[in-house]
């Protein structure tokens, strides 16, 4: 095998095996306590090869009003699906602090391909919320235009986005760019075949592609346990010839430190690398699910207590960088974009019949502009009170 | 959904005598019932155990049967589908959930390559009794990816045989006849379906299934509704608003006869052929795309076969050929029994 | 393959002037061609680059275009198209190759799920402009998954284009169009023709094709034989036979039209009805197994098309609904020329 | 995770890590030298936690008159394609080692599921030489009863066959049999999403399949540098929580050591383990393949130097083993095996084109019943010249 340099640098300075080098930590990565003090570097769970600096306080602070704004997006889109503004959501809430991270550790030019559960990841990234709620409120699949912020259609079945992300990766590389992607998936997800495919060709192109996945512990009702019996998801890097990195999901210092440098790491010609993240699906799979089927509640309470927004919270606060005014100011934001949510989707989306014929091709084939025609015939023959469906 | 409801509450009133039961409950039944008789028969797939699957269909199984024959897999269909088909070469006759119809395509190299073939390569004798379970359609406001229909897929590969039913009844025996055959079966069970009613007697169903009493479901189209004027050929999905169509007809005096074919493979001519004799109009009726698909087939068969009895091209109602539209559009999509009214008028009735 | 070889042998000898070029020539010229027209036209998968593809058809690509435009992929067909989408998002215009049919089922979740609907469901903001070729179909002797016709599944598929050449020049001119069309391209190759011959100018194609100056071959089928008496509607790897036939019928004094296709997505009804409607007999002739297939969609279209013109059914001569034979029993699958002659002897011609 | 009991064994015993378990040794177990002697323990390879005993005499003996036959047969069989008796044949020249080792290390009960190139490993298993030609030579797709000696159809749809080696093993685990399953595919074969689904299928459900990988080193032109930049492929195990292993796939001494382990360690109970066996291709992917077109002849010469059977001779001969007159009656052995091929592939095969339509399905359905009778029409219709195809 060819070894990136970056490697070869850390396997040199550590004196580490290049196996070490790939392996992650045997823990996690962790710099804020669940009681939020920053842990004594003794106590991270880093070793040789796996150090990692925390990031400014400037860029905590921000990262945390992400995390205040992302939970109450999260609020209020399960707000809007029992009042019936939106068919369906898929909740991050609990999983904000990877959210956050994923979005906050990439450039502009830098390319983010997104699950169903990463709605706020999407909208960290700048797309606009309403637009992101498109695909759970029913009026088209895709709301944004991926090209305008870097950021893929929220894929739903399951893995296939990687391979998509890969080839961004590899069209970049191709033309000179030194754009760097992160594909998201779940830790259900792994077990695709699309998986193994994606991080594969990842590292045998040597692309600057950071696979970030979101572990929380279930995929809909199954645990992780009847998913893998592998020490960790990270460990699924070695196969690959590539550097894997496990991290306190809930930690959103220890995420940002983690992701930081996986980011720059590709930047730098590294490779792939697998990173993932420990965290808790804090509400059922969407709204349709009943997790009490699958689930106690203790366990729910356990992890409930790691609250990635309570910890910051604790530790910017004790810092002094956290005031009362900061506080209200980041609430005022959240509650602005919560509004903007409300607004969007309390008006009734304008549904053109026609659309459905529209975009099949880059121009209509004979067959569609027919079955369009018939349509339109269709509606037009209609008694005026049944067209309003 | 209306129609669905209607059309399950007009058969379910028309039936006098058991309690209701749902179409998802007579196939959890089937599948109970099943494993009760043969100790092989085993259910697996993404949450199926634990959960009872995302639709409930699986519900209750674990806990009667056991984590051994009820139980959940890694999230991955085409291991799902592979390791039934190792399943069943060694004794069991696995019945296998894919989540959703779309989510079933990462498993479409095994399903087609080895699950269709392996009886045909080693000349009979690997036997693949298996079951793969599709919840399929739309008409529930699904998303993306979750309302497909895929029948065409299977139904064009050789050695699958696709069972899809439209009542309660047809749900219970199909079941019941797929998991009891050697040869792997692809079911497709319409999803919107799930929640309809009907009054069945599961338990008459099972003992006739048993003792093998009554003739096979597999094979053989049912005429739901008699009629002389025009046929409509249909299934799974498309009985509802075909009935419905069918209902809306015969107030305008129109008699017409819908036949529901329950398995798309094996097809059964005999049926479909003998009504648009009879009638000499027909129109078929399908959920998914046209082209080239189910419905084509049907159309080219009938013209094949009843040729001089036509007196007018047999028409389609189909989805369009485009990727199955968001939940708000779907209604635009689906085939309404206006649409199947709009057809039959147009089998120039004139002439 | 003999009369593979006597048709194209035929067709060479029709036209005077240029050297004789094979299918395969032209396939490999229409890529080189393009990829020296746009530096965003790529070309990946398994054994393309240093092998030049195990039927030569990316030979020389690699040593002209350098590895970075014409690489070997590790062995995963879902991650060779998974991975053309991604890059035809970023910029490029991949062409990727799956090594034959059924090895293209891996992929088909990315090609279903993905390549076919992201322009759909983006609303237009994501082009997919990529070219997924796929040597089909029988005729060569290859053993089992070798020889699959799997048209119908991307056909089937809405917001898949789907084209298919019978001609050297068609092998070019198609190849050109579908590497410049913003949409995905199934571009499905009949094996059994790359080694066939025509005597083509390969570069006044390239010239007309690059000045856009004749008329796009995409939705366009073509009279390949006229004729008036009957139709052979057909494609790919079934026109050699259908002009065999319309050969030997001519001898008998019938006079047969021969329709190639050339794209079953988008389909040209107007040529076909055309066709149709003068000669008012037909027979569809396609290599697939025939249920659910493009040739039932043929069927279907023509009958509710050209009904009125119809003298007798629409038949269909097509494989039998199995899995492709084995090498040494093929030959009593494949569509031949005396099975369409009994075909169109069959069409009522007493009435 | 849960440690399967043999490797919380070796992890006590040799005080070695869970990884240091799973992760194969770092170069390959080797036990014969390229010239025919037994290496000293210190010079085979292993590590704490995988060490491997010598095979006994009668054993290697038995192993090497395999080695004789399957070579005979792989010349055999190519030269039968340049008669036209076969329509193509992969051969396993140079991979003999790997195929008998295959097939010695099961008992009667278990399972083989090989690929196309393994018609080595068939025989080796009991099946009759020419039925296993069929697919080859074109008479039919499989020629051999799967149930009869428990080997699956060969696959050409690469990896697709090890998830059914893993639903057979799983079958066999929940009636409470001993069975051991081998899944056999090549390097190539690894990339794809199969090959994940399958090993980790196989570990969730802790289920008795050695997953046995010849690496040859290409899939067609494709040399492994461009399949893969992992250590080996056997550090693919470590995602799966599986045991891996690698192995010297010349040295028939090491590949029944390192396989009679892994078979045993499976019946055992240890969940899964995958096996990578360092070998080469020694002839073109197929007849109808080019080699010269991306290997040079160099390469081939370096790997004609490793030759599983002149090492064993060697070895045999060394220690008087191996007299003329065994070796005499072992070329009669292959000789005859030769012959039968001979035979059986000089007799045309009886073809009856209503088989098309017998298998399909248990009970042809009305359609097959009528294309059947359509194509039986056809045939007595046409002259009898024209009969013989
Ligand atoms: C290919 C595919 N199979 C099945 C599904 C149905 N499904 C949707 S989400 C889900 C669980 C995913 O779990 P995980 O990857 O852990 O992500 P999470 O939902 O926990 O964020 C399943 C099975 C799907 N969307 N795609
Ligand atoms: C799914 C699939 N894709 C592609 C092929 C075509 N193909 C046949 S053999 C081969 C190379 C396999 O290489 P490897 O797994 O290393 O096995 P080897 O031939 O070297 O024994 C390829 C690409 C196939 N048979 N199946
Ligand atoms: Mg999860
Ligand atoms: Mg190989």
């Amino acid at each position: 095998m060819t070894i990136p340099a970056e490697a070869q640098e850390a396997v040199k300075r550590f004196g580490i095996s290049i196996e070490d080098y790939m392996l992650p930590v045997h823990g996690q990565i962790q710099i804020l306590s669940e009681d939020g003090t920053i842990l004594p570097e003794d106590q991270r769970g880093s070793t040789p090869g796996h150090q990692y600096p925390v990031p400014s306080d400037k860029e905590l602070l921000e990262a945390y009003r992400r995390l205040v704004i992302g939970r109450r997006v999260n609020d209020q889109n399960s707000a809007l699906v029992r009042q019936g503004r939106l068919a369906v959501y898929p909740s991050s809430h609990g999983q904000e602090a990877c959210q956050v991270a994923a979005a906050l550790c990439l450039r502009d030019g830098d390319w983010m391909f997104p699950t169903y559960r990463d709605a706020v990841a999407v909208m960290t990234r700048g797309v606009d919320p309403v637009e992101a709620m498109t695909l759970f409120r029913g009026d088209w699949h895709g709301g944004y235009d991926p090209h305008e912020h870097h950021v893929g259609i929220q894929s739903t079945p399951l893995t296939t986005q990687l391979l998509h992300a890969v080839g961004v990766a590899h069209a970049a590389k191709l033309r000179g760019e030194d754009t760097v992607v992160l594909a998201m998936c779940g830790d259900g997800a792994t077990s695709e075949g699309d998986f193994h495919e994606a991080l594969n060709f990842a590292a045998v192109f040597h692309l600057p592609v950071v696979f970030f996945v979101q572990n929380n512990q279930y995929a809909i009702s199954v645990p992780l346990a009847h998913q893998t019996v592998a020490p960790s998801l990270a460990h699924k890097a070695v196969g690959y010839g590539m550097a894997g990195e496990r991290v306190d999901g809930n930690d959103v210092v220890a995420l940002l430190a983690v992701l930081d440098r996986a980011v720059s790491l590709a930047r730098a010609g590294s490779g792939p690398l697998l990173v993932e993240a420990n965290t808790y699906r804090m509400q059922a799979h969407t709204n349709a699910d009943d997790a009490t089927r699958y689930r106690n509640e203790a366990e729910v309470q356990a992890w409930a207590a790691k609250d990635p927004l309570h910890r910051m919270r604790h530790y910017l606060t004790s810092t002094g960088h956290l005031t009362d005014d900061v506080e209200t100011a980041f609430a005022g934001d959240a509650e602005e974009i919560a509004q903007h949510l409300r607004d969007g989707l309390s008006v009734e989306p304008q549904l053109d019949p026609q659309d459905l014929f529209r975009h099949v091709f880059t121009e209509p084939t004979p067959q569609l502009r027919e079955q369009s025609a018939f349509l339109a015939d269709e509606l037009s023959r209609e008694e005026p009170s049944q067209k309003e469906h | 959904m209306s129609t669905v409801a209607e059309a399950a509450a007009a058969r379910a009133a028309a039936s006098a005598g058991p309690e209701p039961v749902t179409f998802a409950k007579a196939l959890t039944t089937a599948m109970a019932d099943a494993m009760r008789a043969d100790d092989g028969v085993i259910v697996f797939g993404e949450d199926v155990a634990k959960l009872g699957g995302v639709f409930r269909i699986t519900d209750g199984l674990m806990a009667e049967f056991g984590e051994q024959r009820c139980f959940d897999t890694p999230l991955a269909e085409s291991g799902i589908v592979g390791m039934a088909l190792g399943m069943a070469m060694n004794g069991m006759r696995p019945i296998v959930e894919m989540q959703f119809d779309a989510f079933a395509y990462p498993a479409f190299e095994q399903i087609a390559s080895h699950v269709a073939k392996m009886h045909n390569r080693t000349r009979g004798r690997v036997k693949l009794p298996m079951v793969i379970r599709v919840p399929y359609a739309g008409g529930i406001g699904g998303v993306e990816h979750h309302c497909d229909s895929s029948e065409a897929y299977y139904a064009h590969t050789p050695g699958l045989k696709v069972f899809t039913p439209s009542s309660v009844a047809d749900a219970y025996r199909l079941l019941r006849e797929a998991i009891a055959s050697d040869d792997p079966v692809v079911f497709m069970e319409p999803k919107k379906l799930y929640w309809s009613k009907e009054a069945v007697d599961l338990a008459a169903l099972r003992e006739e299934v048993e003792a093998k009493a009554g003739q096979k479901a597999e094979g053989r189209a049912a005429v739901v509704r008699p009629g002389t004027d025009a046929t409509l050929i249909a299934y799974g999905p498309a009985i509802p608003p075909a009935l419905a169509a069918a209902e809306a007809a015969a107030e305008e005096g129109r008699s017409v006869e819908v036949v529901d074919l329950r398995t798309i493979v094996p097809f059964d001519d005999e049926t479909v052929s003998a009504s648009v004799r009879k009638t000499g109009r027909v129109v078929v009726v399908a959920e998914a795309q046209g082209f080239a698909s189910v419905a084509s087939e049907i159309v080219a068969r009938v013209q094949e076969r009843c040729f001089h009895s036509l007196a007018a091209p047999v028409r389609r109602v189909t989805g369009f050929d485009i990727p199955f539209p968001p939940p708000k559009l779907e209604h635009w999509y689906l085939p309404s029994a206006d649409r199947i009214l709009d057809a039959l008028d147009d089998l120039q009735w004139e002439d």
